[in-house]
């Protein structure tokens, strides 16, 4: 790991010094050892204050959002699933490949920071301690997809099945399931940091704001909460690229890979194979923009 | 095709692909593959000297359905226009081997040009026909039972077109493929491909009546002693004059048996014709000399993938979808393209005719006018909302959505982004696009989001 | 000196809930929060009282997320409104620390003075009870007491328990306090016990003078990095026992239909949007700004002390890993001519 | 501020019912309401120029400034087209019942203006508000002094109250109005010019004088700088400031400037008090 | 369930119409004379292509105790695409809305071309009779 750090940091120096970027996308050190904090690198000297350890768990794909609008170069680390978000954004005509110089990093796993906030910092009455995050016992594509430079070596998936929790809903009753799924969204704050966390909540505005019409109410009930929910999985289908930062950052663990994977598991049973943000063919667009003649259907 | 030719605002471009239909009503920019000719045109005058003189004869002419032969350099058919000719580049020597080069020695004018290239044009127009016409059903593939045309002397009526025509590859008279004897015993079948749901296709051919009716007359008045039957499931003439000419055809001797033929077979040199006559209830069969099926007519060969690049529909079977099939029936969806003939659906002269001559109508009528209006139901994009994903884009049947660029103020001063764009022009308003755009940024008029989630709203009261 | 054993906490809570709605600082699953005692489910859930704190701060007794306020009834030109919904029904907070109840106090300042008395809030609060359970050993993101706020003697309490391990030390100390502690009477036993020794804060943090240096800093190049991380997602807006921006919102079913108020964040961009399409805070940045001052700077210039009370929340959910104590000491440290 | 100017009902949330008496429709986008209490006595609340109402519908509540109140016979709001509730707003018809909450906010300084010469600049739907003032001087006319008025919009046909700009106006004592479009047009042959633009072509005389503006916030800026050139002082620049309200009553959090509620402490200010401000406005 | 559950009970249905076929064959029953249950709440748009899933989500919502979403048959859209795109987007939405618990006779799909206007009133009878054996609908049901 201080391998990396002190890899990423020489090559953000070269890149920041000889112009080659405006500004480079990593990570450093909070107060905590674990509150890792995505950081925006623009001189030789800022690049010092990058690292890279356990707790880098943050997809920074993301944050290239907030540069879409302008013209600077952009230098960013990558882990496996983060590399599929900037796919994401390139297949969403988002951001330019020209302007970036991606640093994959072949990912060994990482913990996750708000894990150990809560339980270092007494909020949690049992601490969890995890070995991995949960998003990275589930991962499929542990090596960058899209890169520059690749730092580490190949790591191979850590997933079992990662559709074992969608399976073990699917043989409930429907019921069952509404229940099941009344009592855990019910709980959500409707906070939208999922939404904001999330590289594939690529929008300008988002439909939850808009007014004409009010799609999904604002009350913080079960049905409201639902509606936020299914409509923002139904967003997601065949895009979402499951870094499972919308699930790693609700403050009320909402179990919204659940959601997710479920579509990804039908899109792909149905569409497919297809997973989101494998790989970037210009022009290509995600499965709902395209159809097959020969698609299956249950219509009456 | 000549009078065509000849008219000055006509340009006539023959020999030639539409590789591209790009832009909208009155401002279509079509791109043509103009094919490689190997001769000058503007300097050959159709003299013919070539073709007689070109070594390479033995060549399957496509015109005549394969009776007939023709050289490498050639014109395609007998009434081609312009009248001149053009080498066929994969059957000429001097082009596949190097050798020969004959007619280059010969032309008079100097005309011959073996380093000709494919040529692109962009031509600007303001609206389309469509004209693409038709193919025959190809029954070799679907009729087992009339030999999948392992038998020579069962032909389709295209081929008997051809061989009573006096340009034809018998000079009109009528020889059956096999031996050129001539044929005195012919039967007709009727609806082959037509009307047949399992084999082919549902709907009715609409010409084939009539013209067998005139292939019948022309057995039974050029070939003396002759024998002319038809089988068929009804006679369908619904025409001005049709039944009588059809009358004339009983009168000259055509024998109508109602029944499917539900067999061929050779007998010596002989077809044999196995049917029931449906009318008496009684099995037959019947000896002739040549057998001519009246195929389906069926989209031309490559017509829907030409629909597709250019932006509008086919129907199921592949013809071209007219915008309505009562009151917009030489209109497509895509607004500038008009239909004519056959690509629209089975007909015959007179109805082609008349359709192109609307078709005509229609595009003087827009040409004329300064001011387009179109229908109001047309989709829109608010920029605000838009992300440039361009999920919408690929959506659009009538390629009425693109990208384009807009400048913008930001915090940091002005930039530029891509959003989507709706052409109102080419825009039909089927809403398609919208469920694509997660942000709502596209909305359709007359069936806005808000105006149906009020209607959803107020129906669930 | 009223003692309650813990052996009888249940009892009490039990007691507590014959007349009123208990809200106790309870997990359930891999959440924390102050739910209702009766929702508590043996075996799955669990009291939390010696914990540092729950996740969810008490703010949603007194202000829920979503609240009800007035129905409205539309009869051809008609427009009525029939019903309001202040609910006052009897409540008890049990066992909040002092940052949560400073919160609370916050939102009183807000709520009740400046003007307007906010009836849906007044009702509310004024059917509260509080019962605080003063803080001996602060966590290691704790910093209440830099914020104004004393952990061991929580201001705005109507009742204090100390936790002395076997039991706590009960005392009123207001007439809604002795009200509470009447009702359970013979469940609490008079005995001496020592107060508990208070431990040092782990965090340091000098809100001295910040806010005064803050006043000069609106434009200063601290929030162009500060905010950069930040992911304008609000959750530290909603987990914070004092931010009370509110939205108000309606529903209608045809005719018929109420008007709500639900909690909003200054860190969504529409938080701000106006008619047309102006907003005076187009960027993460500037929302970013305001929620930090509006904390340190803009609350205390009116209302004499801080809208953070310390407890150190924000600090412990923020998926970016923004700190408002690093906040603090790089506003403390700025140099105001940058 | 009077007691009676300030919203002091039990539950300040809860609209109460007015009428509509009256609309009027000032330009293609910007109607008048006339409203009244629904028993036809009278208006909820009195207001004092400058001072905003929030109104409702069933599809969302709006802050309006009161363009002028007949003292116990009605409230009259100038409310331009812009959204979901104004859009919901144009469509009802005289006879509708609305809610309406308020009043909201403090006044201009009709007592501080006493004796001064007065100037009023306003765009577009800014002259709503001014408007009452301007109403209130010409009331109590022997209080105010020399009164200018200045008011610019897109076209002509977006000019509000048009009668009273073209002819009541002009004809009360020692009045002056100027009326500017931005762009020329068939049948106008008045001025053509931006408001700020016109403003420092007129000059007017800062002496003893209050300049009062509302506007689109890009022309209040340009108003404040032509101002300021002419030598205007920070106590003489008076403007109201619009930030989107929900609650009206200090508690939503929503128009702060700094540690300012618009609803509570403005939305009228001058430029002294502005100055101490975050620029957020 | 705290729903009515009286015998007055009728249940609350939303067809969402392809103007092109299903709403021609809704008319088309109708000048045929083949009965369909009142129940039916058709909305018409343009193209199978237009039906937004937040439609349906919206309904069950607002109350909607059974939604159906008809189209033409694939291959025969007026505008050529439009219900390939939506069959992909229904197949998807339908299966999600089963994962939270919706019961599939609630949400239903179906191909009813313009002449079909005896399917039509089948189809609705049938709907109509698996909604009403399921009796009312409150998942996803809007508090009011
Ligand atoms: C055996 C037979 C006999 C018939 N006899 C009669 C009769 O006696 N009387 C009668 O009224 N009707 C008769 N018909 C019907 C008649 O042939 C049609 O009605 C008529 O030809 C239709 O004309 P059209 O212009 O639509 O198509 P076509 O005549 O097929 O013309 C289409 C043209 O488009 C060209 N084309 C196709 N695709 C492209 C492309 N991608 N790019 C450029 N060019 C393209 C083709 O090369 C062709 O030149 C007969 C049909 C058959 C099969
Ligand atoms: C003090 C004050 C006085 C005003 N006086 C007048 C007046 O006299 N005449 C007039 O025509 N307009 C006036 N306005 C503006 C008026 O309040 C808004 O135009 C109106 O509220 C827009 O409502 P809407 O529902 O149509 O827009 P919506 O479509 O609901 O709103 C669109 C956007 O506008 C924002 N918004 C909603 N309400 C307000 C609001 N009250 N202020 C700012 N943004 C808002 C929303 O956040 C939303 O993002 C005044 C505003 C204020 C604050
Ligand atoms: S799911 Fe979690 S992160 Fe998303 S809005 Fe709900 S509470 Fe916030
Ligand atoms: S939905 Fe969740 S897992 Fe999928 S891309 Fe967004 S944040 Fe990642
Ligand atoms: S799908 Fe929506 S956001 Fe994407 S380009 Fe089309 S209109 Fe814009
Ligand atoms: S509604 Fe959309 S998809 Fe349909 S024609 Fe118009 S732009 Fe194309
Ligand atoms: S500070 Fe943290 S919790 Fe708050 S909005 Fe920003 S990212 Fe979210
Ligand atoms: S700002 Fe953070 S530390 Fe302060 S009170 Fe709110 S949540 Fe607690």
């Amino acid at each position: 790991m201080n391998d990396f750090t002190q890899q990423i940091q020489d090559i953000a120096s070269r890149l920041l010094d000889n112009g080659q970027v405006d500004v480079f996308i990593a990570w450093h050190k909070g107060q905590q050892d674990f509150q890792v904090q995505p950081y925006f690198a623009r001189s030789a000297d800022e690049a010092q204050n990058i690292i890279f350890n356990d707790y880098s768990i943050h997809n920074l794909s993301n944050s290239l959002l907030k540069f879409r609008d302008s013209k600077e170069k952009i230098g960013i680390v990558v882990k496996g699933c983060d590399s599929r978000g900037i796919i994401r954004l390139l297949e969403d005509n988002q951001i330019q490949r020209e302007r970036l110089y991606i640093v994959g990093i072949c990912c060994p796993g990482m913990k996750d920071p708000l894990q150990a906030m809560r339980d270092e910092l007494g909020f949690n009455h049992k601490p969890e301690s995890t070995e991995l995050a949960a998003k990275c016992n589930d991962c499929i594509q542990p090596n960058p997809v899209i890169y520059d430079e690749l730092l580490g070596t190949e790591q191979s998936p850590r997933v079992q099945d990662r559709f074992a929790r969608v399976k073990e809903i699917e043989a409930m009753s429907a019921d069952e399931r509404y229940q099941f799924f009344e009592e855990t969204i019910s709980r959500c704050i409707r906070c939208y940091a999922c939404r904001e966390v999330c590289v594939a909540c690529d929008c300008r505005t988002c439909i939850f704001d808009e007014m004409r019409p009010q799609w999904v109410g604002r009350e913080n009930n079960t049905t409201d909460n639902l509606m936020y929910h299914i409509v923002k999985a139904s967003h997601m289908a065949g895009r979402c690229i499951e870094c499972g930062e919308c699930e790693r950052v609700c403050p009320v663990n909402i179990p919204l890979m659940l959601l997710n994977q479920k579509v990804i598991k039908d899109v792909n049973e149905l569409f497919g194979p297809y997973e989101a943000g494998m790989q970037y063919v210009e022009g290509q667009k995600p499965p709902f923009s395209m159809y097959e003649e020969s698609d299956p259907d249950d219509f009456l | 095709m000549v009078a065509a030719a000849q008219h000055p605002n006509i340009e006539l471009i023959t020999y030639a692909e539409v590789q591209k239909v790009a832009g909208y009503i009155g401002n279509f920019t079509v791109t043509v593959k103009k094919k490689a000719k190997y001769v000058d045109w503007d300097l050959c005058t159709g003299c013919g000297t070539c073709i007689e003189k070109c070594p390479s004869k033995k060549i399957k002419d496509e015109f005549e359905l394969g009776m007939g032969s023709r050289t490498a350099i050639h014109k395609l058919f007998p009434q081609a226009v312009p009248g001149k000719p053009y080498i066929d580049a994969e059957h000429c020597t001097k082009l596949t081997k190097g050798k020969c080069g004959v007619c280059e020695k010969i032309c008079p004018t100097d005309a011959i040009r073996f380093d000709d290239q494919d040529e692109y044009v962009d031509i600007d127009v303001g609206a389309i026909v469509m004209a693409t016409g038709y193919d025959l059903f190809d029954w070799t593939e679907a009729y087992g039972e009339y030999g999948y045309g392992k038998y020579p002397d069962v032909i389709d009526s295209l081929q008997f077109e051809r061989l009573s025509s006096s340009g034809g590859p018998t000079g009109g008279a009528i020889r059956r493929p096999s031996d050129g004897k001539e044929p005195k015993c012919v039967a007709f079948i009727k609806c082959v491909g037509s009307r047949d749901d399992t084999k082919g296709k549902s709907y009715c051919s609409r010409a084939c009546c009539m013209y067998t009716a005139k292939h019948a007359y022309q057995v039974k008045t050029k070939i003396e002693d002759s024998e002319a039957y038809v089988f068929y499931m009804d006679v369908r003439t619904a025409g001005k004059n049709y039944e009588e000419f059809y009358q004339r055809s009983l009168d000259a001797g055509a024998k109508y048996i109602r029944g499917r033929v539900s067999k061929i077979y050779q007998r010596g040199d002989k077809l044999v014709l196995k049917t029931e006559d449906t009318l008496l209830g009684m099995p037959m069969e019947v000896e002739v000399d040549l057998v001519v099926l009246a195929t389906a007519m069926v989209p031309a060969e490559g017509a829907k993938e030409l629909a597709k690049t250019i932006g509008f529909s086919t129907d199921k079977d592949g013809f071209y979808q007219e915008a309505h099939p009562k009151l917009q029936p030489v209109e497509t969806f895509a607004a500038g393209v008009y239909l004519a003939g056959t690509c629209q659906g089975p007909k015959d002269i007179p109805d082609t005719v008349a359709q192109a001559s609307a078709s005509a109508a229609k595009v003087l009528g827009l040409l004329t006018r300064d001011e387009y209006a179109t229908d109001p139901m047309t989709s829109e994009v608010d920029p605000g909302k838009c992300s440039g994903c361009g999920f919408c884009v690929p959506i659009c049947p009538y390629k009425a959505i693109s990208l384009v660029d807009i400048e913008e103020r930001g915090a940091e001063g002005p930039f530029t982004r891509q959003v989507a764009q709706v052409n109102a022009s080419l825009c039909q308003g089927c809403g398609a696009c919208l469920p694509a755009c997660r942000t709502s940024a596209l909305d359709l008029k007359g069936f806005t989001d808000e105006q149906l989630v009020a209607e959803v709203d107020a129906l669930c009261l | 000196m009223k003692i309650l054993n813990k052996s009888k906490l249940e009892e009490v809570l039990n007691r507590l809930g014959e007349n009123a709605d208990v809200y106790v600082p309870m997990s359930k699953g891999l959440q924390s929060g102050f739910y209702p005692w009766k929702s508590l489910e043996g075996g799955k859930d669990e009291l939390m009282l010696d914990a540092l704190n729950v996740y969810q701060p008490p703010k949603s007794v007194v202000f829920p997320q979503t609240e009800r306020m007035y129905s409205l009834y539309q009869e051809g030109k008609g427009l009525k409104i029939e019903e309001t919904y202040e609910n006052d029904e009897p409540r008890v907070i049990f066992g909040a620390r002092a940052c949560d109840i400073k919160g609370i106090i916050c939102m009183d300042e807000v709520f009740l003075t400046g003007g307007y008395e906010e009836s849906f809030y007044k009702a509310r609060r004024e059917s509260t009870t509080i019962v605080a359970n003063a803080c001996y050993e602060p966590g290691p993101s704790c910093f209440c007491a830099a914020m104004g706020v004393d952990p061991l003697n929580p201001e705005g309490a109507d009742v204090i328990i100390r936790d002395t391990g076997d039991a706590y030390i009960w005392e009123a100390l207001t007439e809604k306090g002795e009200a509470l502690s009447s009702t359970i009477k013979d469940l609490l036993e008079e005995k001496e016990l020592s107060v508990p020794e208070a431990k040092p804060f782990i965090q340091q943090v000098d809100y001295d003078g910040v806010a005064e240096k803050l006043k000069g800093m609106f434009e200063h190049p601290i929030w162009d990095r500060t905010s950069e991380a930040c992911l304008n997602c609000g959750i530290c807006t909603y987990i914070c026992p004092s931010c009370y921006c509110f939205d108000i919102q309606v529903k209608m079913y045809g005719h018929e239909g109420y008007r709500f108020r639900c909690w909003d964040s200054c860190m969504y961009e529409e938080y701000t949007r106006e008619a047309g399409g102006g907003n005076p805070r187009p960027t993460g940045r500037e929302r970013f700004r305001n929620r930090f001052l509006h904390k340190l700077e803009f609350f205390t210039e009116r209302y004499g002390h801080p809208l953070c009370t310390g407890c150190g929340r924000c600090i412990v959910v923020c998926p970016a890993g923004i700190n408002i104590t690093s906040i603090i000491s790089e506003a403390k440290e700025a140099d105001l001519d940058a | 501020m009077h007691d009676d100017h300030k919203c002091n009902c039990e539950q300040p949330l809860v609209p109460g019912i007015v009428e509509v008496i009256d609309i009027k429709e000032e330009t293609p986008d910007i109607k008048s309401f006339y409203v009244k209490n629904i028993d036809g006595q009278g208006v909820p609340f009195n207001v004092l120029p400058g001072q905003c109402a929030m109104i409702s519908t069933p599809v969302g509540e709006g802050m309006f400034s009161c363009t002028w109140q007949e003292e116990q016979e009605w409230l009259q709001f100038a409310i331009k087209r812009v959204g979901l509730m104004t859009d919901d707003l144009h469509r009802i018809e005289v006879g509708q019942q609305l809610g309406i909450r308020g009043p909201y906010g403090n006044h201009f300084p009709i007592e501080e203006s006493k004796g001064k010469d007065m100037l009023f600049i306003a765009g577009g739907i800014g002259l709503a508000p001014l408007r009452s003032f301007i109403k209130y001087c010409f009331k109590h006319r022997e209080d105010y002094g020399k009164i200018q008025i200045i008011y610019g919009s897109r076209s002509y046909a977006d000019l509000c109250f048009k009668d009273e700009l073209f002819d009541l106006w002009p004809k009360e004592k020692d009045t002056e109005v100027f009326v500017t479009i931005d762009r020329p047009e068939e049948g106008w042959d008045g001025e053509v010019n931006f408001v700020p633009t016109y403003l420092e072509k007129l000059n007017p005389d800062p002496a003893n004088k209050m300049a009062v503006t509302c506007g689109p916030p890009v022309m209040i800026k340009f108003v404040i700088q032509a101002l300021e050139k002419m030598g205007y002082s920070d106590e003489q620049i008076i403007t109201t400031l619009e930030m989107r309200m929900k609650c009206g009553i200090g508690k939503c959090g929503r128009c702060n400037i700094g540690s300012q509620y618009i609803c509570l402490d403005g939305p009228v200010y001058n430029m002294v008090q502005l100055r101490q401000l975050p620029p957020e406005w | 369930m705290s729903v009515e559950n009286n015998n007055e009970w009728n249940p609350k249905i939303i067809v969402i119409a392809c103007n092109w076929c299903t709403y021609a064959a809704a008319d088309l029953a109708g000048l045929n004379h083949y009965e369909y249950p009142a129940d039916i709440r058709i909305i018409r748009v343009p193209c199978s292509g237009r039906m937004d899933p937040l439609f349906m989500l919206r309904a069950f919502n607002r109350g909607a105790d059974g939604v159906l979403l008809s189209g033409c048959h694939p291959g025969d859209c007026h505008y050529g695409t439009g219900n390939y795109y939506n069959r992909r987007r229904q197949m998807m939405m339908k299966r999600l809305m089963q994962f939270v618990g919706l019961e599939p006779e609630r949400y239903q799909t179906s191909w009813i071309s313009g002449a079909e206007g005896s399917k039509f009133a089948e189809t609705m009878h049938k709907l109509v009779e698996d909604v009403t054996a399921l009796g009312p609908n409150r998942k996803l049901r809007d508090e009011r």
